[in-house]
């Protein structure tokens, strides 16, 4: 198993390598001058060079790649155009509201998806089971941000239960005030949760040793939660693993309506500005994030199901 | 193929998504024909009505009949739902092909690729890539295009390597049937049903991303229709004018559904023990 | 079903969470959500609208515009004078002190002012050059310029020639402008970038009994529709610009307040000068001629604005009564007919994908542009890049726009309508050696009406030759809840804050 | 008094076909520490009639339509609600399912699976059921119990998983097991091991057991009596050595002689020409006549023929072929 372990995160330092060569190559096509942009509209093209070479842009491709991932091994991932920071710092200062915002939405999704899987596994094929999915598909086909305007509107405005944005301070607040924009998310992550574990449970529930179980005298709910259940959910980690990445991503659309100062604003105000440093550290970032609850989900799956092992 | 749309004709999932995309074709090749408003005319005498007879989805805030947009919509992100779904899905498909077939150093290197582009988030990348080379439906297809693939490589991949493990493909091997044969006759048509379903789901998230896209100034550009843009514009009118927002959200999601409900329908078809 | 149990009974806790009531709403917090986030608190480095503003509400300029715009007044300088050849500035500094409670000095004030014209790191270097040496005596600091150069005095109440504590800056460095000290009406005691800037009331202001709030919050809020349910929910005390379309509805709910005002700005289409059509005055005109400016400030602008005579906004010297362009499509055709393009022609047009009102703009102009045969292809753009494509030439028509830093029309005229000068006519490449004369002298003229003569014929020079199709002043909007007294938008884009009120 | 018997048992399945009766009146007996073999070709029901004495109905929808289950000294089972049926299900009597490899649970320790039906029983404490495990899987041979119970699925053969199965059936002491197919997933070897075991204990416990099999030989091996089914029925039943050595009905018959016994070895094997009749719309009569060598036109009429003794039989030698009351 602990060798297991290290073989995966070693498997790891080729990808994140690899990472940091598309995350460069992308910024390299980029049209436009970033000693420019940065220097504003108001400077003279001699300001402008002196920026230029300060930064190394006058360098060969490759020195310009090394420099870049001298960036990344000490960890500043470069610095901002506009901000004048290291990359890592912008980061660190939003990381947590990403992360709050990913988990939340996720235990979100799982509350939702939770019952309504299991309801719709076990009628499956009758009239509810098809409503429950169809509902869940159309969660999946609704436009994030028209959804997160009509719940500003309906729940913030007209009920008045939650603020129509921003983050406050400390656990309780924030809670409060991200439930709408992570409910947001939660719901098509429950979408794809909620698909997957009704799969997974009524096959499951077809399996030989639910039989075993319950020949054994156990009582329905004990078989349910014991072995169907169980089961059910160590396979959903991984679903969740391999669709971590798409809500991290979705919540990119989210934080800008609700104004969470959180990765996702980031990257689409560093696009905007053309802040190329901060979308560079971004996507490598945003990759190293993926790539490691991705292991931190294989390792977990592999420890909850022990048929699994770590290549 | 005569059992296959028999099959698939037996899955009320299936016909409903099916019957669900006719009415979305048959209403943008009639629109033109039922419809008398041009989707682009501009008439400030006329902006933001409500549904009416006249105009049966309202009109925006330029007058334009909100109904013709989205029909002239449809076209739009129908064809980019199916280009951004078919084309990354033939090229994973190719490359989980090759990979899983061939083994060896072939393997280690496309799923190393595989594994990178993987690694980023899809919104992420695509932000990134649509950001970088500046917003036109071209370069909406080229970041789909660079990021789609991976996942259809990964199924294929993982398909083909169960596949080749059973019997007659050892038995076709011994035979000394050439690589591609082998990949053609036998492996392609197993490997692609569970890539085939991939691809309705990537196809409702698809239309999302691009909505999305619009969101931030990113997408298809206007006045093109595209719903996303036409969701987005209207954004700000979402309570004087609802409607604004309401049909095109509306087309949207219908189609979602139905994309999700032909993925269903294809589960059942193509792989009926739920596997 | 247990497990079903435990869920609802999780669900619960977080409902219970949720019925905790938000923080206390403190009395006297003045709450402005705004879309643009500020970047940096360092003057010099900083050209976007976010952190401007920001820092003319911490830092101080020794003068400052009016709050009609018109003018200038006093600001860290008591009163100053400028010798007859213009060669000498002399300010008197006031007795005022920095948010830490050191004095103001003028060693302060030449370290600032150097900082903003030899730094390396300076985006504004341009606007200072001009001054030669710095000298401080007493309580007073003394300029000198080799050359006259008339708008020096003007920029000097630039934002980026604000006065920072020279002991603070140098021993800091960059790490001063995380917690920026200055002598400005507020000073800074939060900052969660990208979501709020928290500002506490500088205790040794030196306007007495100012500000009247004793904290504001300047909340980020990106989505304009947003900041208006913001308002609506009394989350926000004032918004700046509502989506223009909710403006005339805003104004009707009780309680809300609207206000708008005019700023230095003006929205026009680049024409590349150097690319035919565009290279012939008949069909610039023509251009002109046909669009329907007050059609576009009513149907897209929704009246918060007014329809432009040039790209120069209307500001000092400015010829009030200059007319604009007429809409006259029969005249555009007849032009265009005299260029030879009686059939019109095909043509793209860059519009800033994230500039929501351009956009709307640009479905309008291309309707217009279309009455009279002229097809204009919407070609959509990042912000950032736009400025780099122009600038290389890589356009046909552009829509964009120019907004003044100074009271002053120098600065624009410069920028718009001379070529060779640092942006070639704003990228257009067009060329008038009369202007670029003009411009020269009334740099070296002392200000006063000879000065505004040479102004007012520039500005019709411009106007002739018609380098972009002029289309209107775009107003800065604003809405508060009816309790908050005294804010406004000033002609400068920026707003103060010390004289605003909120009555309970 | 037998320990079970089977009254005229009706069980059907819905499926995408239609309804399935896959057991129409099946009656059986077995008596206290004797095994009886349940044989017949697959899908002939003999799954279905042991499933249906349990109610274990497994992911498809089946359904007792009528008959009776009685278990000596509890009443009749089919008559019993789910909750009841769990007291019964273990403890009373027990399962072996056909393959070892999908009926365990994957993700759970083998000494957990062993003992957790006796822990909700006997109301047995951590301690004591882990014991109970060990003890359990030294009785069914497996080497080093004290460090295999700790041990997952996965980690364990083909056989050596059986035998956890057959721990599992064990651990409540049942006074009927029934087994299904439970060595056709083994191999050959393997198979007689997990045989003998079951016969040990019955030898040792006077457990009663019905073993479904397909091979006749393991039924003349260790099986007491026999009982022959074809289509939802059973067509023969008696002792081993009357029913295998002296069969009376021609489907019985057809199956010997497909058989390729010792005394038969080196003759053409004969397959029984045709299928099985669909159980959704079953032919009238004798269902075994559309495949029968001797079927008269009476034998496609009418219901199907009951059990009954006939003459020259011995006792307990029953058959369903209206044919043998002529012969």
């Amino acid at each position: 198993m602990f060798q297991g372990i290290v073989n995966r995160i070693l498997m790891v330092i080729p990808v994140i390598f690899g990472v940091t060569i598309l995350s460069f190559l992308l910024l390299q096509v980029m049209p436009g001058d970033p000693a420019e942009m940065a220097m504003g509209t108001r400077a003279s093209p001699e300001e402008i060079e002196v920026i230029r070479v300060q930064w190394g842009l006058d360098q060969p491709l490759w020195q310009q790649y090394a420099l870049f991932v001298r960036d990344c091994l000490t960890g500043s991932f470069g610095t901002s155009l506009f901000h004048k920071l290291p990359v890592s710092q912008l980061i660190l200062e939003r990381l947590p509201y990403t992360l709050g915002l990913t988990l939340y939405s996720t235990v979100i999704a799982l509350i939702i998806a939770l019952p309504f899987a299991i309801v719709a596994a076990l009628s499956r094929g009758r009239a509810i089971d098809v409503a429950i999915r169809q509902v869940f598909v159309l969660m999946l086909a609704l436009p994030p941000f028209w959804l997160s305007f009509v719940f500003i509107i309906f729940f913030a405005l007209n009920l008045g239960l939650f603020p129509t944005g921003g983050v406050g301070n400390g656990f309780l607040e924030n809670i409060h005030r991200l439930f709408l924009p992570a409910l947001v998310v939660g719901l098509s992550t429950a979408a794809l949760i909620q698909q997957s574990l009704r799969g997974t449970l009524i096959e499951t529930m077809g399996a030989d040793f639910i039989d075993t179980a319950r020949a054994k005298g156990l009582t329905a709910t004990q078989v349910f939660r014991r072995h169907i259940l169980r089961n059910s959910l160590i396979s959903t980690i991984s679903v969740i693993g391999v669709r971590i990445s798409w809500v991290i991503g979705g919540t990119v659309v989210v934080e800008k309506i609700f104004s969470v100062p959180g990765l996702g604003s980031l990257l689409i105000d560093a696009i905007l500005t053309r802040d190329f440093p901060v979308i560079r550290g971004l996507t490598v970032f945003f990759a190293l994030l993926v790539v490691m609850v991705n292991l931190v989900t294989d390792i977990a799956y592999a420890m909850a199901d022990p048929r699994v092992r770590l290549r | 193929m005569k059992s296959f749309t028999s099959r698939y004709m037996r899955s009320y999932a299936g016909v409903a998504g099916l019957f669900m995309l006719l009415v979305v074709a048959a209403v943008v090749v009639l629109t033109p024909l039922l419809s008398p408003w041009d989707p682009f005319a501009i008439d400030f005498g006329a902006t933001t009505l409500p549904p009416s007879r006249l105009h049966w989805f309202g009109t925006d805030n330029f007058g334009r009949d909100i109904f013709s947009r989205v029909a002239a919509g449809a076209v739009i992100d129908l064809r980019l739902a199916l280009v951004c779904v078919f084309v990354p899905m033939t090229m994973g498909i190719a490359v989980g092909l090759v990979a899983g077939f061939y083994g060896g150093w072939v393997d280690t290197l496309l799923m190393r690729i595989t594994d990178v582009v993987w690694a980023f988030p899809f919104y992420v990348l695509v932000l990134a890539i649509v950001g970088v080379l500046g917003p036109s439906e071209g370069n909406l297809y080229i970041a789909f295009f660079l990021v789609n693939w991976v996942g259809y490589a990964r199924i294929v991949r993982g398909e083909v390597l169960l596949i080749s493990r059973l019997e007659y493909i050892e038995a076709a091997r011994l035979l000394r049937f050439g690589g591609p044969w082998i990949m053609a006759r036998h492996i392609l048509p197993n490997a692609v049903s569970p890539a085939l379903v991939y691809a309705m789901s990537d196809a409702v998230l698809t239309v999302q991303a691009v909505a999305a896209l619009s969101f931030f100034g990113l997408g298809v550009q206007p006045p093109a229709p595209e719903w996303g843009l036409l969701i987005v514009d209207s954004i700000d009118y979402m309570r004087q004018a609802p409607w604004m927002t309401l049909f095109p959200g509306l087309a949207l999601a219908f189609s979602g559904v139905a994309f999700a409900l032909v993925g269903e329908g294809l589960a059942q078809t193509l792989r009926p023990e739920g596997r | 079903m247990t497990i079903r149990l435990k869920l609802l009974l999780a669900a619960s806790v977080i409902a219970l969470g949720i019925a905790q009531p938000t923080s206390a709403v403190f009395a006297q917090t003045l709450k402005v959500a705004l879309g643009d986030e500020p970047l940096s608190f360092d003057p010099i480095a900083t050209s976007d609208n976010g952190s401007i503003w920001t820092q003319l509400l911490i830092f101080d300029t020794l003068i400052r515009p009016d709050k009609a715009g018109t003018g200038l007044e006093p600001g860290l300088a008591a009163s100053w004078e400028v010798s007859p050849d213009g060669l000498t500035l002399t300010f008197t500094l006031r007795d005022a002190k920095f948010s830490d409670g050191t004095a103001v000095t003028p060693e302060d004030v030449v370290f600032s002012l150097k900082r903003a014209g030899v730094d390396e790191k300076s985006q504004w270097k341009r606007f200072f050059n001009p001054i030669t040496a710095f000298k401080s005596e007493g309580n007073k600091v003394i300029l000198t310029l080799e050359q006259p150069f008339t708008p020096a005095f003007n920029n000097l109440a630039l934002f980026a020639a604000a006065i920072l504590p020279e002991k603070l800056v140098t021993e800091q460095g960059d790490a001063f402008f995380e917690h920026p000290v200055g002598s400005g009406p507020f000073m800074l005691s939060g900052w969660t970038r990208g979501s709020k800037v928290e500002l506490t009331k500088n205790p040794h202001y030196w306007q007495e009994g100012k500000p009247a709030v004793e904290t504001v919050e300047l909340d980020i809020v990106a989505e304009p529709t947003a900041r208006v349910l913001r308002l609506e929910a009394g989350e926000a005390d004032v918004i700046l610009d509502p989506p223009l379309n909710q403006i005339a509805d805003l104004s009707s709910k009780d309680g809300i307040t609207v206000g708008s005002a005019i700023p230095y700005r003006s929205d026009f289409v680049l024409l590349n000068n150097t690319r035919p059509p565009f290279d012939n005055v008949d069909v610039r005109q023509a251009l002109n001629y046909a669009v329907d400016k007050d059609q576009l400030v009513k149907g897209v602008l929704f009246d918060k604005g007014k329809v432009a005579a040039t790209a120069m906004p209307v500001m000092a010297y400015a010829d009030e009564s200059l007319k604009p362009y007429p809409y006259d499509p029969a005249k555009a055709k007849e032009l265009l007919a005299k260029a030879g393009l009686a059939d019109g022609f095909s043509t793209k047009l860059l519009v800033d994908s994230g500039n929501a009102a351009h956009r709307n703009v640009a479905v309008a102009l291309q309707a217009m542009l279309g009455q009279v045969g002229v097809k204009a292809e919407i070609q959509m753009i990042e912000g950032g890049t736009m400025w780099t494509t122009t600038k290389a030439g890589e356009y046909d028509m552009a829509l964009s726009f120019a907004t003044s830093d100074t009271v002053d029309p120098d600065q624009l005229i410069g920028f718009l309508a001379v070529n060779p000068e640092r942006a070639n006519a704003y990228h257009t490449q067009w060329q008038n050696t009369h202007l670029n004369d003009l411009y020269a002298k009334e740099r070296a003229t002392v200000n006063g009406p000879e000065r505004g003569a040479m102004f007012k014929e520039m500005v019709e020079v411009f106007k002739e030759g018609a380098p972009m199709v002029f289309l209107y002043h775009p107003a800065s909007n604003w809405a508060n809840l009816n309790k908050v007294k005294g804010f406004e938008i000033l002609p400068t884009s920026n707003f103060r804050l010390e004289d605003v009120t909120i009555s309970e | 008094m037998p320990l079970l018997e089977v009254r005229d048992l009706v069980t059907e399945f819905r499926s995408s076909g239609g309804t399935v009766r896959a057991v129409d009146g099946v009656s059986l007996t077995v008596e206290p520490g004797e095994i009886l073999g349940l044989v017949g070709e697959s899908g002939c029901g003999k799954s279905a009639t042991c499933r249906s004495i349990l109610q274990l109905f497994g992911g498809s929808q089946g359904r007792i339509v009528s008959g009776q289950v009685l278990l000596n000294g509890i009443g009749d089972l089919a008559k019993m609600t789910e909750r009841q049926m769990q007291m019964v299900r273990g403890k009373e009597a027990s399962f072996i399912f056909q393959d070892p490899l999908t009926a365990l649970n994957p993700t759970m320790r083998v000494g957990r699976q062993i003992s957790e039906g006796a822990e909700r029983h006997l109301g047995l404490g951590r301690h004591a059921a882990h014991q109970l495990a060990v003890d359990l899987l030294r009785e069914v041979h497996v080497p080093s119990p004290e460090r295999r119970v700790d041990a997952w699925p996965h980690e364990f053969s083909g056989g050596l998983r059986q035998r956890v199965v057959i721990a599992m059936a064990l651990a409540m002491q049942p006074r009927l097991i029934i087994a299904d197919e439970p060595t056709t997933a083994l191999d050959v070897t393997v198979q007689n091991q997990i045989l003998r075991l079951l016969a040990e204990r019955r030898q040792k416990h006077q457990t009663a057991i019905i073993l479904v099999t397909h091979d006749l030989g393991v039924v003349s091996e260790i099986c007491d009596r026999v009982a022959v089914m074809y289509a939802g029925r059973i067509v023969e039943t008696g002792s081993v050595d009357e029913v295998l050595d002296n069969p009376t009905h021609p489907y019985t018959r057809a199956l010997l002689a497909a058989l390729p016994s010792a005394a038969m070895r080196g003759q053409p094997l004969i397959p029984i020409e045709g299928a099985p009749p669909s159980l959704v719309a079953p032919p009238p009569g004798c269902r075994f006549a559309p495949r029968c060598a001797f079927a008269t036109d009476m034998c496609r009429q009418g219901l199907p023929p009951e059990l009954a003794a006939r003459g020259g039989q011995a006792t307990g030698h029953l058959d369903a072929c209206i044919l043998g009351e002529g012969r």
